[in-house]
C-alpha cells in the first residue's frame, strides 16, 4: 500500500497555534507542498505578517523574515532586487494587506515585483480579536462593528483582486476559496501557478483565499465553511482577474 | 581627470555610497535630498547587480532597505526630515532585528511641513530615539562635502561591523553646496554575513530575521545584548575633531555645518586676544562625553550654537554636570547664524 | 482498500474532514486525545483514497494511502 | 559677447555654474546700459542657491529678475510667475534664462516654443568637466542633445567653466580647457574664470575670449 498523501517536508514538526479550523493550516500546508513540488524549498524566503501567522516562521523549513504591519511587500521588493535568485512568498492578512499596508501592496503590484503574494481573506481582524476589517462585509457584526458594518459610516469592503487587476503589471491574480474539495483544489493549483511564475521571472502574482475564522465568526469550523460557501463569496467572487504578461516594451521619450 | 571632482554634498553621499558597494538605493524624492536619488536613478542600473527603487513613500523605503539588507546586500536609503519621521518604524524594526543599514537624512526646518531650509532640529529624533522601544542608532554629522563622501563609506562598514543601522545626518545647505572632493576606492571586500542573512536553506538550517520576543524576559535579555552592543561602540566608536581646544577658555561645541561658522569666529575671537577653541563633535551617538569633561578644567564655560532651539546642548550639560557655564545660542526655522551674530553672543559671556 | 490515518494528538477535532468527506467514513472521537480535543476518527472502512479529508486538514494530521 | 541674439539661454549639469554664469552675464549686460535687462529663473528642479535669492541685489543695479510666484520663494513649489510672458512682448529688452539642471531644464523652455521661434536666441551649455556627467566629453554631448530636443532649440554654443572652486589653479583651468575643446559637436564660445583665478595672461595663453565671473553667491562664513 503506498502513502499517496503525507504531510509536506517544507513544514515542521510543531503544532500550529492557530485555532481549531483555522485556514492558515491548510494555506501553509498548500505551500510547503508546492514549494517541494516545484523544488524551491531551498530558495525560498517566508515573509510573515503581523496578524495571526506572525509566528509562521515557527513551522517553515525555510528562511523567514518577519515584515511590520502591511510592510511585507516592501520587504519583499528589497529581497528579490538584492537577490533575485530567490523565491519570495510575502504571506499577508486582510487587515495587514487591505489596510495597514495598502500602498506597499499596491505599487508592488504596480511595479510589477516578481514575487508572490498569498493574501488570506477572512473578512475580520484575527489577532487583535474580531475587529471589523477592511473586507468585513456589510451588516457583519465584529467587535468593533457591534451592530452589523453600517456602510454610512465604515463603508464598502475592499476589493483587493478587483482593484489591483486595474493596473497592468500584474503577472496573474486569482480568487480563490477553501470551502469545498473543488475549491482546494483550484486554491493549491493557483499557488502552485503563481510560485512557478515567480521562478520563471514572470512578475508579480497574487492569490487570495477566503479562508475561514470559525472562533471569530462565532461559528464552527463546518459552518464557518458554509458561510464562506453561502455569503463571503457571493460578496467577493472567486476567478482569475489577470492571467496575462505584460507589455513590457520599453518607450523613451525623447 | 583630475583625482577631485565638484560635487554637491549630496551627490558625493551618492557616489561614496556606491563606492562602498552599495548597489540598492531605495527612496522617495523630498526637497533637499532629491540630487541623491537622482544620481542613484542615473548610476546604480549601470551596475550589475545594482538598482534603483523608487518608493511608494519613506514607509517602504525603509521597509525596502530591511529587505535587500536581510539578504546580505549593501542598501541605503535617504531623505529630509518629514520623511525620517515616516521611517521610524522601519528603523526600530531594523535595530531589534539586528540588520545593518544605512540612512542619511538631509535635514530642513521643521515641525510639520516646515520648509526646505537648512535646520539641525532632528538631534532630538535621532539621537535620543524617534522610533519606538530601547534602541541606539549611531549617527554621524558631517560638516564639509569631503566628509559626506567619507562619513557615507564608513557608515557602512560600522553597520555591517555592529548590524545596526547607521545614521548620517547633515543640514539642507550642506547637502546643496558644491565644494571639491576626493573618493576611496572602490569597496570589494565586505565582512562575511553567511551566519545571519538570508540566503535559503541550501547549506544550513532554517534562518528568521524578526524583531518579535514575545516572552518578556527573552526580550529583556535581546535588549541587554543590543546594549552591550551599544557600549562597545560607546568605547570604539567616538569621533570629534578640535580646533584650538589646547590652551582655550572658551569652548564653542557646534556640529555639522555650524562649526564651519564657529571656526571663522573662534578666528576672529583669537584675534582679540581671546583664547577660544572648538570642539566639534563628527559622532553625535556615540557622544564624545569624555572629550567635553577633559576640557571642563580648564574652561571659562562652554558655548552651544545649533541651527535649532537647543537639543544636543542637553548632551553638553549632561557631560559637564553643573561644573562650569554651558551657554546656548541657536536659531531656527531654516536661519543660519552668521559669523556676528554668534561671535556678539559668544561676548556677551566674556 | 483504501485507508487514512489520523494522528490522533496532532489533530484539533475541528470536524472539516468530517464536512468534508463524501463517504462520510470520518467521524469524532468521544474521547478525548493529549491536548483535550475530541479528535477525528476513522470508522474503519469505506474510504475510497480521495485525499479530500487530507487537503482539508489544517493540522496536516491526515495520511492517505491507497 | 551675446551677438545680435535679444535672448541667452543658459543651461548645463546641476552645479555647473549656470546661475553665477547667467547673473555675470546680466551684470555686464546691465553695465552696458543699452538696453533693459531682465534675467529669468527658469530653475524649477533645484531650490536652493538660486538667482531669484539675489533679486533685490540685481534689482539695484537695473537688472529685473522674473522667478517663481510671489511670496513663494522659499516654497518648495516650482510654480512659474506669470509675468514670465511680459519678456516676449518687451521686445526692446535683453532676456537672460537661467534654465534647470541636468536634461530637464530644456524643458521649461519647451513650454515658451510658440514665441521663441519668433525670437533670435542663444542656447549655450555651461561645462565643468570636474563635474558630475560632465567628466565625459560623449556625456556631455548627450546630454546637450537631450537637452536640445527637450527644449526644441538648437545648442548654439559652449561655456567652459572648468574649476574646482577653492582648489582651482591655472593648470587645472587648462586642463579642463583642453577637454572641453575636443568637443567637436558644438562651438566654444569662451571661458569662465572666477575673479580671484583670473590672470590677463591667460586670454593670451589659452587663445579664447574669457568673462571674468564676479562671485555672487556666497556661504555664511565666506
Amino acid at each position: 500500500m503506498e502513502k499517496i498523501f503525507k504531510k509536506p517536508k517544507g513544514l515542521n514538526d510543531k503544532t500550529m497555534h492557530y485555532c481549531p479550523g483555522c485556514g492558515h493550516g491548510i494555506v501553509h500546508k498548500m505551500i510547503a507542498q508546492t514549494l517541494e513540488e516545484l523544488d524551491l524549498l531551498e530558495r525560498t524566503i517566508f515573509i510573515s505578517p503581523v496578524g495571526c501567522a506572525v509566528f509562521a516562521y515557527w513551522y517553515f523549513n525555510t528562511d523567514h523574515i518577519q515584515a511590520a504591519h502591511g510592510r511585507a511587500p516592501a520587504v519583499a521588493t528589497g529581497l528579490k532586487r538584492a537577490n533575485p535568485e530567490l523565491i519570495i512568498v510575502s504571506y499577508q492578512g486582510d487587515g495587514d494587506l487591505a489596510s495597514a499596508g495598502t500602498a506597499e501592496i499596491v505599487h508592488a503590484a504596480a511595479r510589477g515585483e516578481n514575487i508572490s503574494v498569498i493574501f488570506i481573506n477572512n473578512a475580520v481582524y484575527g489577532m487583535t480579536g474580531g475587529q471589523m476589517a477592511p473586507t468585513t462585509l456589510v451588516g457583519q457584526k465584529t467587535s468593533t462593528s457591534p451592530f452589523g458594518r453600517d456602510p454610512n459610516f465604515a463603508g464598502h469592503p475592499l476589493k483587493v483582486c478587483e482593484m489591483l487587476a486595474t493596473t497592468k503589471a500584474p503577472r496573474y491574480i486569482e480568487r480563490t476559496s477553501l470551502d469545498s474539495v473543488a475549491n482546494l483544489n483550484k486554491t493549491k493549483k493557483a499557488i502552485k501557478k503563481s510560485f512557478d511564475l515567480q521562478a520563471r521571472g514572470e512578475g508579480f502574482s497574487l492569490v487570495e483565499i477566503l479562508s475561514p475564522c470559525p472562533t471569530n465568526w462565532g461559528m464552527s469550523p463546518p459552518e464557518a465553511m458554509d458561510w464562506i460557501a453561502e455569503t463571503l463569496s457571493k460578496e467577493y467572487p472567486l476567478g482569475v482577474f489577470r492571467d496575462e504578461r505584460a507589455d513590457t516594451e520599453v518607450r523613451n521619450d525623447s | 581627470m583630475s583625482e577631485k571632482v565638484l560635487m554637491k554634498g549630496n551627490e558625493a553621499v551618492a557616489e561614496s555610497a556606491i563606492r562602498a558597494g552599495c548597489k540598492l538605493y531605495f527612496g522617495y524624492p523630498i526637497t533637499p535630498q532629491s540630487e541623491i536619488p537622482e544620481y542613484m536613478s542615473r548610476k546604480l542600473p549601470q551596475i550589475p547587480g545594482g538598482a534603483y527603487i523608487q518608493a511608494e513613500t519613506e514607509v517602504s523605503a525603509i521597509n525596502m532597505v530591511y529587505g535587500a539588507t536581510s539578504a546580505g546586500a549593501r542598501a541605503m536609503t535617504t531623505s529630509s526630515s518629514p520623511g525620517i519621521s515616516l521611517m521610524m518604524e522601519g528603523i526600530s524594526y531594523i535595530a531589534c532585528a539586528e540588520v545593518p543599514c544605512v540612512i542619511v537624512n538631509v535635514m530642513r526646518g521643521g515641525p510639520g511641513l516646515g520648509n526646505i531650509s537648512p535646520e539641525q532640529a532632528d538631534y532630538f529624533q535621532v539621537v535620543k530615539g524617534g522610533g519606538h522601544g530601547n534602541y541606539r542608532l549611531v549617527v554621524l554629522a558631517p560638516s564639509s562635502v569631503q566628509e559626506m563622501a567619507d562619513l557615507t563609506y564608513d557608515a557602512f562598514d560600522i553597520a555591517d561591523k555592529y548590524r545596526m543601522p547607521v545614521m548620517l545626518v547633515a543640514e539642507g545647505n550642506l547637502g546643496q553646496m558644491m565644494e571639491p572632493v576626493k573618493f576611496k576606492e572602490l569597496k570589494t571586500e565586505f565582512t562575511d554575513k553567511s551566519e545571519w542573512a538570508l540566503t535559503g536553506t541550501r547549506n544550513h538550517e532554517p534562518k528568521i530575521i524578526t524583531s518579535i520576543l514575545l516572552d518578556p524576559e527573552t526580550m529583556e535579555k535581546h535588549i541587554h545584548k543590543l546594549y552591550e552592543k551599544y557600549a562597545l561602540i560607546e568605547e570604539n566608536e567616538v569621533r570629534f575633531e578640535e580646533y584650538l581646544t589646547d590652551d582655550a577658555e572658551i569652548i564653542i561645541i557646534a556640529y555639522g555645518l555650524i562649526s564651519r561658522v564657529a571656526r571663522s569666529v573662534v578666528d576672529k575671537l583669537r584675534d582679540e586676544g581671546i583664547r577660544a577653541g572648538i570642539l566639534r563633535p563628527i559622532s553625535l551617538w556615540p557622544f564624545p562625553n569624555e572629550a567635553i569633561k577633559s576640557k571642563i578644567e580648564q574652561a571659562e564655560f562652554f558655548f552651544v550654537c545649533e541651527m535649532s532651539m537647543g537639543q544636543m546642548v542637553e548632551d553638553v550639560r549632561l557631560a559637564v554636570n553643573g561644573a562650569k557655564p554651558v551657554h546656548f545660542f541657536g536659531r531656527c526655522g531654516g536661519v543660519v547664524p552668521t559669523p556676528v551674530e554668534m561671535f556678539d553672543n559668544v561676548k556677551k559671556y566674556l | 482498500m483504501p485507508k487514512i490515518e489520523i494522528e490522533k494528538n496532532v489533530c484539533k477535532g475541528c470536524g472539516l474532514c468530517v464536512r468534508i468527506c463524501p463517504k462520510n467514513v470520518i467521524v469524532i472521537s468521544k474521547g478525548l486525545n493529549d491536548k483535550s480535543y475530541h479528535p477525528a476518527e476513522y470508522i474503519g472502512e469505506g474510504c475510497i483514497g480521495c485525499k479530500s479529508c487530507a487537503l482539508t486538514c489544517p493540522d496536516s494530521a491526515i495520511e492517505v494511502y491507497k | 559677447m551675446i551677438g545680435n541674439k535679444r535672448m541667452t539661454a543658459i543651461c548645463g549639469a546641476f552645479g555647473t555654474g549656470k546661475t553665477e554664469i547667467s547673473v555675470n552675464i546680466a551684470l555686464k549686460l546691465a553695465a552696458e546700459q543699452k538696453k533693459r535687462v531682465i534675467l529669468v529663473d527658469l530653475d524649477i528642479v533645484n531650490l536652493y542657491f538660486r538667482s531669484r535669492d539675489k533679486r533685490d541685489a540685481l534689482a539695484a543695479k537695473g537688472i529685473k529678475v522674473i522667478s517663481g510666484a510671489k511670496g513663494f520663494e522659499n516654497a518648495d513649489l516650482p510654480a512659474l510667475a506669470p509675468e514670465i510672458l511680459e519678456v516676449f512682448a518687451q521686445k526692446d529688452s535683453l532676456v537672460i534664462f537661467d534654465l534647470g539642471g541636468s536634461d530637464y531644464g530644456g524643458t521649461v523652455l519647451s513650454r515658451f516654443n510658440e514665441y521663441l521661434k519668433n525670437e533670435k536666441i542663444n542656447l549655450w551649455l555651461v561645462v565643468n568637466p570636474f563635474r558630475p556627467f560632465n567628466e565625459k566629453n560623449e556625456d556631455t554631448v548627450a546630454m546637450a542633445e537631450h537637452i536640445s530636443r527637450r527644449a526644441r532649440l538648437p545648442v548654439s554654443g559652449i561655456i567652459a567653466n572648468p574649476h574646482l572652486m577653492n582648489q582651482t589653479t591655472d593648470a587645472l583651468i587648462e586642463q579642463g580647457l583642453a577637454q572641453i575643446n575636443r568637443i567637436q559637436k558644438y562651438p566654444l564660445k569662451f571661458l569662465t574664470v572666477m575673479e580671484d583665478y583670473y590672470k590677463p595672461e591667460m586670454e593670451k595663453e589659452f587663445e579664447i575670449p574669457i568673462m571674468v565671473l564676479s562671485k555672487n553667491m556666497i556661504q555664511p562664513w565666506e
